[in-house]
């Protein structure tokens, strides 16, 4: 027997003010099911909940429906207060007559309190038809899985593995190290980047709570927060990782060449290589597209050998074979980084065509001491050293009508880390940067800008550059100084452009993979702007670094430091709580006809095969079979379900109907 | 619809007698489904063969309508090694039950026969007794009327008499004001008495437990009035969207005559025209169009 | 608007206020109702919101019952297509309420009684203008009287007569 | 005997309208069954007697869809009210012979002595039932091999027997009601009481010994081959003249409600199902079987009359042609 408790909420003069509380109390006071009507001035406050819970005791109430703000506000409060009073916290429903009736209907007192009425009755109709439910219970894997080794996942992985938990890194490049292993100095301190890197890197490699699996991919992932089941392909490298011992002597003679990508193409590299000289684990890969042997099987031959040849170990395994192995994690970081926009698309910068026209990565190259040119800032088509050079900004950013239209967030600070290394290097060099705007809100961040301009004699030009063309040996670049209100021309030797910051290309093929959200332009989205920036809607995959969005290295750090700490808070249990409100099926009416089971975003739904009695001779048959650790509770697969054998707890179809019925019933 | 008279029906019946007597005595098939005379010229009913002595039950002439793959779901829990006759639409309904996970293939045997189009029983119960009887509404717009999956087979295969299907009263129906159609169906299910034999005859609608059978459930009620007929009416409609083999059996068995196939031809009429041309039980591998989604579906609700 | 009104302004058109059913998925039209509250933005006390999950939650025939009871019109919404919360929820709810809305127009029913929108956790605005919107077309319709299962006690043949006898005209068997 | 002339009919009926709530066999998009003359006024239905009606007469004291009473309920308070008995006396025009032996049938079940049903006993008491002989049976009537008079329909049902012959219509009153009824009309001429010439059914059998043997055969291999066919639909049921099975339920809007009563068939698996799941007639066999043997033997043995009564309905329409009297031959053949 329903025995219905209803509280009207005043919430001060919010509702008060707008709907008659007393008298919505005072007409469902005789609605079916309602034993006890009530209002109070702040429902939510101490006294408020005591009310309730003293009416629970005092009139046997076994569901409590409470009509004050939205759900999204309060509903745990109200689920925490009844549950005090002994009842299950699922026997309660609100009726947001605030949000979406007081607010909003401001001095049409009357409707506004017919409204409330009606949806009070709703609330009432679907708490008589609610069930007890039970949290449940699902064990936690101890074990992360950080995907991407860049910074971010690096750091991340570190944090986590000093929390004492153990930590893969998957990485599907040879090396770890990312991005920030390709860039010389960062700003604003002008430190090189390789000797903060390095030591994370072997830190990384040689903790024991970590696991380095590198030249990977991520090729599925099953289950759920606490015990995903992660699918990975473990690309052929060609060599045996065990025997290796990273001697280098394979690549000496290496006949293959291929472009090298670590260094923007700026070389060529060996077909058998490592990325980068501290490249960990510091152990070689063939490319097979431009190994001599493996192109020449592809025409029935079977050339070269020359590495296998000299290798000491006898390390090297032309028969390697990609590998899929599966693991399981509790938790996964996506720290998948980001690609620098492709400015070929922009015609006013040719097209990247001109050989000296750069984007900033290929700068870092150039000027790193390890890098093709010894560190010498030099023309890529002629190898001179420039005496003038021009840069440009918000190159693909901000630019909604070609490229993105976000701000990138790092190209004005690294603009200016670029600016003046030119001028440390190359001291009779002029530099000119063309800017929208300048954008440093970081520490020292302005003042490091100040310098660049004051000390360095760095010139900057508010301006779009309209057009850089190739005039014999000089690139001229024309544009326009918006605040003098004149058109300039620069005849300039080599011409760098501070590239957007987008996504990975796979990011949205990744998303799809993890089963997490991504916005317009592929960056992974995050639960809350504002109060869930390392969490996604996926209970157990975190964000860190540049995958959720455009980032600097202290901004990736400690965001990578931040999802550690999720990750940790979620590994430190032993059991998680799994929320009751998902699909069940019932059995009886199920036919088995698998219709769902596609339906499911969560992959929850399988088919099992169950015995049954049927007139006296046990058989056997197909149902649908929901786990309920996977569901998220959608509801997709209740409407795919002809036969209502699937329904959603706590939304199932009863409820929905008795509150479609309870609205109606006043017009008919 | 030329087939018709060149059509030989008793020589397919005799191969068709022929087939059962074989699988019968050879012990492949334990049972044999198939159509024997009915009690009227224009009606057959279906016969289970047990004995090789029986066969000569079996006929086959131009109002064997009823489809025989839906008696496979009886067996499924049996050691019955069931063989059928399947027409073009039967054998659609057929990958229907399997797909659908109701029947299982290993269990059954299905001996298509090439069907010629059946005959509209319905006005031949009305018409003089040597009147001209017009094919069957559903047959008339049939294009596949060799089976389309089977393990045995008679006859030789007739060409299809039609290539699109005909939505002109589809059309004639959308083209009214939205008073007239109501009143169009309102009128049509103040008729339903709610035998659901339209519902137990059709090979999509195979659910174990259905909702119009869940009184307490709260879904529908017993009350038999225009608006729960028609509620039943779309339910029905909307459960079958996407998985209707067309065999119009619906509409023949419904002792209201209410055009119930105007309603899964709308479904079928918008599912091809909003996500592509799709045509139900043709394999078992094509999902149905509620099954999935494509992203780049029509955009109606910015 | 008192409870007696409602009742009785069925037969006056001129004083017709009518009664609006919105299916809000909990993640994104829920919010952007809670947003146009936050945000004070006043719309007609008509429609009534009923919380689900995800807008795949809700079953066609929900819809029809709503309609079946009396209602006088049904909005479904739930987050953009590529927003969803459960990733892919409302791509199932575009494809059902494709067919279903067209259905509904089949059968007779006003399309704009009956309609399904997307609309975001951050669009309070247009939350306020989709029911505007959607008050305003509704109550220049008039109530509605199709489909309705009322407490009427009559026997199914009389529904014929019944339904000569309204104002709908009946359909000569040119069909 | 009193004599019209056939093309007088129509004024005829107009008189039973004024004076009486009229329902006549019409035929309404295809489908045939009594519905109140003021559709055949507004031309919405055609008047029918080209055969028997689709949807049986019973339909006019049990419809499909009854509203038993109304209740309310606020707070503790409950209230119920009765539904208003039949305002006018009605007249049901042409109801064949196998019928009016149906409604005797359903007299027995709804007019017990004890038990009486108030609402069906209401409007059994207010019809008057205009029987008509049948001259041109269908291919699918038997009534006359299920003890059906063909030429005198049963006088606890009928209160004007009516007769087509040829050129007029013969009326002759039955009973009291029957007899105010008709001196209440005006256009009719007495004359000599004669019979129409009535052509012979197609299908004939005698089934006297039928229950008898039905008795041991239960668990008959018979079952099997009829029932393997059967889609339990409820076409069979929901047509047949004599089928009374109704399930009661309640239509609730808010605090107020009907109890209704509608049709129910044993045909669905809902109708014996239990509230704790189990179904004692689990599958078709047991359905068919309890079916036939209602129509067959139980009813006899209880009331001592068959519950079929021949009037081929089921034949005609059965999706998958279950032929009842094939049935019984193989049983009398037994």
């Amino acid at each position: 027997m329903e025995r219905v408790g209803v509280f009207i909420c005043h919430c001060g003069s919010n509702i008060g003010a707008v709907v008659d509380c007393a008298r919505v109390a005072e007409s469902v006071k005789d609605y079916p099911g309602v034993a006890f009507s009530t209002d109070y001035k702040y429902m939510c406050s101490e006294p408020g909940q005591e009310m309730i819970q003293n009416a629970i005791r005092e009139h046997n109430l076994n569901r409590v429906v409470v009509a004050s703000c939205s759900p999204r506000m309060h509903e745990k409060t109200f689920r925490a207060c009844v549950a005090k009073a002994g009842l299950n916290e699922y026997m309660f429903e609100m009726a947001n007559i605030r949000e979406h009736c007081s607010w909003v209907h401001a001095g049409r007192n009357e409707e506004a309190t017919e409204k409330a009425i009606d949806l009070v009755k709703m609330a009432i109709s679907k708490v008589c038809n609610n069930e007890v439910l039970m949290k449940g219970h699902a064990p936690v894997t101890k074990r992360a899985l950080v995907v991407g080794g860049g910074i971010a996942g690096i750091q991340c992985a570190l944090d986590i593995a000093n929390n004492g938990y153990q930590v893969d890194i998957l990485e599907r490049t040879p090396s770890i190290g990312g991005k920030m292993s390709q860039i010389d100095k960062t700003f604003p301190t002008i430190d090189c980047s390789a000797c903060i890197l390095t030591p994370k890197m072997v830190e990384a490699s040689s903790h024991p709570n970590i696991k380095l699996i590198t030249f990977a991919e991520l090729e599925k992932v099953d289950g759920y927060v606490g015990n995903f089941e992660v699918t990975i392909r473990s690309k052929a490298r060609s060599v045996d990782m065990s025997k290796c011992t990273g001697c280098g002597t394979c690549m000496t003679k290496c006949p293959g060449k291929a472009d090298d990508e670590f260094n923007m193409n700026l070389r060529k590299r060996t077909a058998i290589y490592t990325p980068f000289p501290q490249a960990i684990p510091n152990k070689p890969v063939i490319d097979r597209e431009s190994c001599l042997k493996f192109k020449s099987r592809k025409e029935g031959k079977d050339v070269c050998g020359v590495c296998a040849k000299l290798c000491p170990a006898g390390a090297i395994d032309y028969e390697q074979q990609d590998e899929l192995f599966t693991e399981r994690y509790g938790a996964i970081v996506m720290a998948t980084g980001y690609e620098q926009f492709d400015h070929s698309i922009y015609g006013e910068y040719g097209y990247g065509k001109y050989p000296d026209v750069i984007s900033g990565l290929h700068f870092e190259r150039l000027v790193n001491a390890s890098g093709p040119t010894q560190g010498h800032i030099v023309r890529p088509s002629d190898h001179k050293e420039p005496k003038t050079v021009v840069m440009v900004k918000c190159v693909g950013s901000r630019d909604p009508e070609h490229g993105k239209s976000y701000c990138s967030r790092t190209c004005c600070m690294y603009t200016a880390k670029q600016a003046t290394m030119i001028r440390d290097h190359c001291p009779d060099t002029k530099v000119y940067v063309f800017y929208m705007d300048v954008r440093t809100p970081g520490k020292l961040y302005d003042e490091f800008y100040n310098r660049t301009r004051e000390e360095y004699g760095v010139e900057y030009i508010r301006g779009r550059v309209s057009k850089i063309y190739q005039d014999g040996e000089t690139l001229r670049v024309k544009g326009e100084d918006t605040l003098l209100g004149r058109q300039i021309e620069i005849d300039a030797d080599m011409v760098i452009l501070a590239n957007a910051m987008i996504p990975n290309p796979d990011s949205e093929r990744m998303a799809q993979i993890v089963g997490i959200g991504y916005d317009k332009d592929g960056w992974f989205t995050e639960s809350h702007p504002k109060l869930g920036p390392v969490e996604t809607h996926t209970a157990g995959v975190f964000l860190a670094g540049a995958c959720q969005g455009p980032k600097d290295i202290p901004d990736s750090v400690a965001q990578a430091g931040a999802a550690a700490v999720k990750v940790c808070a979620l590994l430190s249990k032993d059991q998680l709580e799994t929320e009751p409100t998902v699909s069940k099926v019932d059995n009886k009416l199920c036919s088995g006809c698998g219709l769902c089971v596609p339906v499911c975003p969560y992959k929850a739904i399988s088919l099992e095969t169950i015995q049954e009695r049927v007139a006296g001779k046990t058989i056997e048959r197909q149902v649908a079979n929901i786990n309920g650790s996977l569901c998220q509770g959608c509801g997709a697969c209740t409407v795919t379900c002809r036969s209502g054998a699937a329904n959603l707890k706590h939304f199932t179809n009863a409820q929905i109907l008795a509150e479609v019925d309870a609205l109606c019933q006043t017009i008919l | 619809m030329s087939n018709a008279f060149v059509y030989n029906f008793d020589q397919v019946q005799n191969e068709m007698r022929a087939m059962a007597k074989e699988l019968l005595e050879s012990g492949e098939a334990t049972m044999v489904i198939g159509w024997e005379k009915g009690a009227l010229p224009y009606q057959s009913t279906p016969v289970m063969i047990r004995s090789a002595e029986d066969v000569d039950k079996l006929i086959w002439d131009a109002y064997c309508q009823q489809n025989l793959s839906t008696y496979l779901i009886d067996y499924i829990y049996t050691d019955e090694k069931v063989a059928i006759f399947a027409k073009g639409c039967d054998t659609r309904a057929y990958n229907r039950l399997i797909q659908d996970n109701r029947i299982k293939a290993e269990k059954c045997i299905v001996i298509g026969v090439p069907c010629p189009g059946m005959k509209n029983a319905r006005e031949a119960a009305r018409l003089p007794e040597n009147a001209e009887v017009p094919m069957a509404n559903a047959c008339k717009e049939c294009r596949y009327p060799n089976p389309v999956v089977f393990d045995k087979r008679v006859g030789t295969d007739v060409t299809a008499w039609c290539t699109e299907r005909d939505f002109s009263d589809v059309e004639a129906i959308e083209a009214m004001p939205a008073d007239d159609k109501y009143a169009f169906w309102q009128s049509q299910y103040t008729k339903c008495i709610r035998c659901y034999a339209c519902r137990n005859i059709c090979p999509a609608c195979n659910c174990t437990s259905c909702i119009f059978d869940q009184s307490a459930s709260g879904w529908c009620s017993k009350d038999i009035n225009a608006s729960e007929n028609q509620f039943y009416g779309v339910t029905r409609a909307f459960h079958v969207a996407g998985r209707c083999i067309e065999c119009g059996q619906c509409e023949m068995v419904c002792p209201s005559e209410v055009p119930i196939m105007l309603m899964n031809k709308k479904f079928i009429k918008d599912i091809d025209s909003l996500f592509g041309a799709h045509e139900a039980g043709l394999d078992t591998n094509t999902p149905a169009p509620l099954s999935h989604f494509s992203v780049s579906d029509p955009e109606e609700f910015m | 608007m008192s409870d007696n009104s409602v009742k009785t302004a069925n037969d006056v058109a001129e004083n017709f206020e009518p009664k609006i059913l919105v299916f809000a998925c909990n993640w994104c039209t829920y919010a952007g109702a809670d947003l146009a509250g936050t945000s004070r933005l006043q719309y007609p006390p008509n429609v009534r919101i009923l919380r689900v999950p995800c807008s795949c939650r809700v079953n066609p025939q929900f819809v029809i019952r709503a309609f079946q009871r009396g209602i006088d019109g049904v909005l479904v919404a739930g987050c953009h297509p590529g927003d969803c919360h459960y990733t892919t929820g409302n791509y199932y709810t575009r494809r059902r309420f494709l067919l279903i809305n067209r259905m509904m127009e089949y059968m007779g029913i006003d399309p704009k009684r009956f309609h399904t929108r997307w609309i975001s956790g951050a669009e309070g605005p247009k939350f306020q203008q989709v029911v505007t919107e959607m008050i305003e077309e509704v109550r220049a319709i008039g109530p509605n009287r199709k489909l309705r299962d009322d407490m009427k006690v009559t026997v199914n043949t009389d529904d014929i007569v019944a339904s000569v006898e309204a104002d709908t005209k009946v359909v000569a068997d040119n069909v | 005997m009193q004599f019209l002339e056939k093309s007088k009919l129509g004024v005829l009926l107009m008189q039973l309208n004024v004076q009486y709530r009229l329902l006549v066999p019409v035929e309404y998009k295809g489908l045939t069954q009594f519905a109140p003359y003021s559709q055949v006024e507004y031309g919405v239905s055609q008047f029918y007697l080209d055969g028997n009606v689709t949807v049986s007469p019973k339909t006019v004291y049990l419809p499909q869809s009854e509203a038993m009473y109304k209740f309310s309920a606020q707070g503790k308070k409950l209230a119920i009210e009765e539904m208003p008995a039949l305002e006018h006396m009605q007249v049901l025009f042409g109801v064949r012979h196998c019928d009016t032996k149906a409604i005797a049938c359903l007299d027995k079940v709804f007019l017990d002595e004890q038990f009486p049903d108030p609402q069906y006993k209401d409007k059994r008491d207010k019809t008057i039932v205009f029987a008509l002989a049948c001259n041109n049976p269908k291919a699918t009537c038997f009534c006359e091999s299920m003890g059906i008079d063909r030429a005198h329909a049963d006088n606890s049902v009928a209160d004007v027997q009516v007769y087509d012959l040829g050129d007029v219509y013969g009326f002759e009153a039955v009973s009291e009601k029957g007899k105010a009824c008709l001196d209440g009309l005006t256009g009719l001429n007495e004359g000599a009481s004669r019979l129409p010439d009535q052509k012979p059914q197609s299908i004939a059998f005698d089934a006297a010994n039928l229950p008898e043997k039905l008795k041991d055969m239960f668990d008959h291999p018979i079952w099997d081959e009829y029932a393997f066919k059967c889609l339990n639909c409820g076409t069979c049921s929901y047509i047949c003249p004599t089928c009374h099975c109704f399930d009661i339920n309640n239509k609730m809007r808010g605090t107020t409600g009907l109890k209704l009563r509608t049709w129910d068939s044993c045909m669905f698996g809902e109708y014996t199902q239990m509230a704790g799941g189990h179904n004692p007639r689990p599958g078709k066999k047991e359905r068919v079987r309890n079916r036939f043997l209602h129509k067959l033997q139980y009813f006899n043995e209880k009331h001592d009359m068959s519950l079929c009564v021949g009037c081929g309905r089921c034949i005609a329409k059965c999706p998958v042609n279950m032929d009842i009297t094939k049935f019984i031959r193989q049983v009398i053949a037994e």
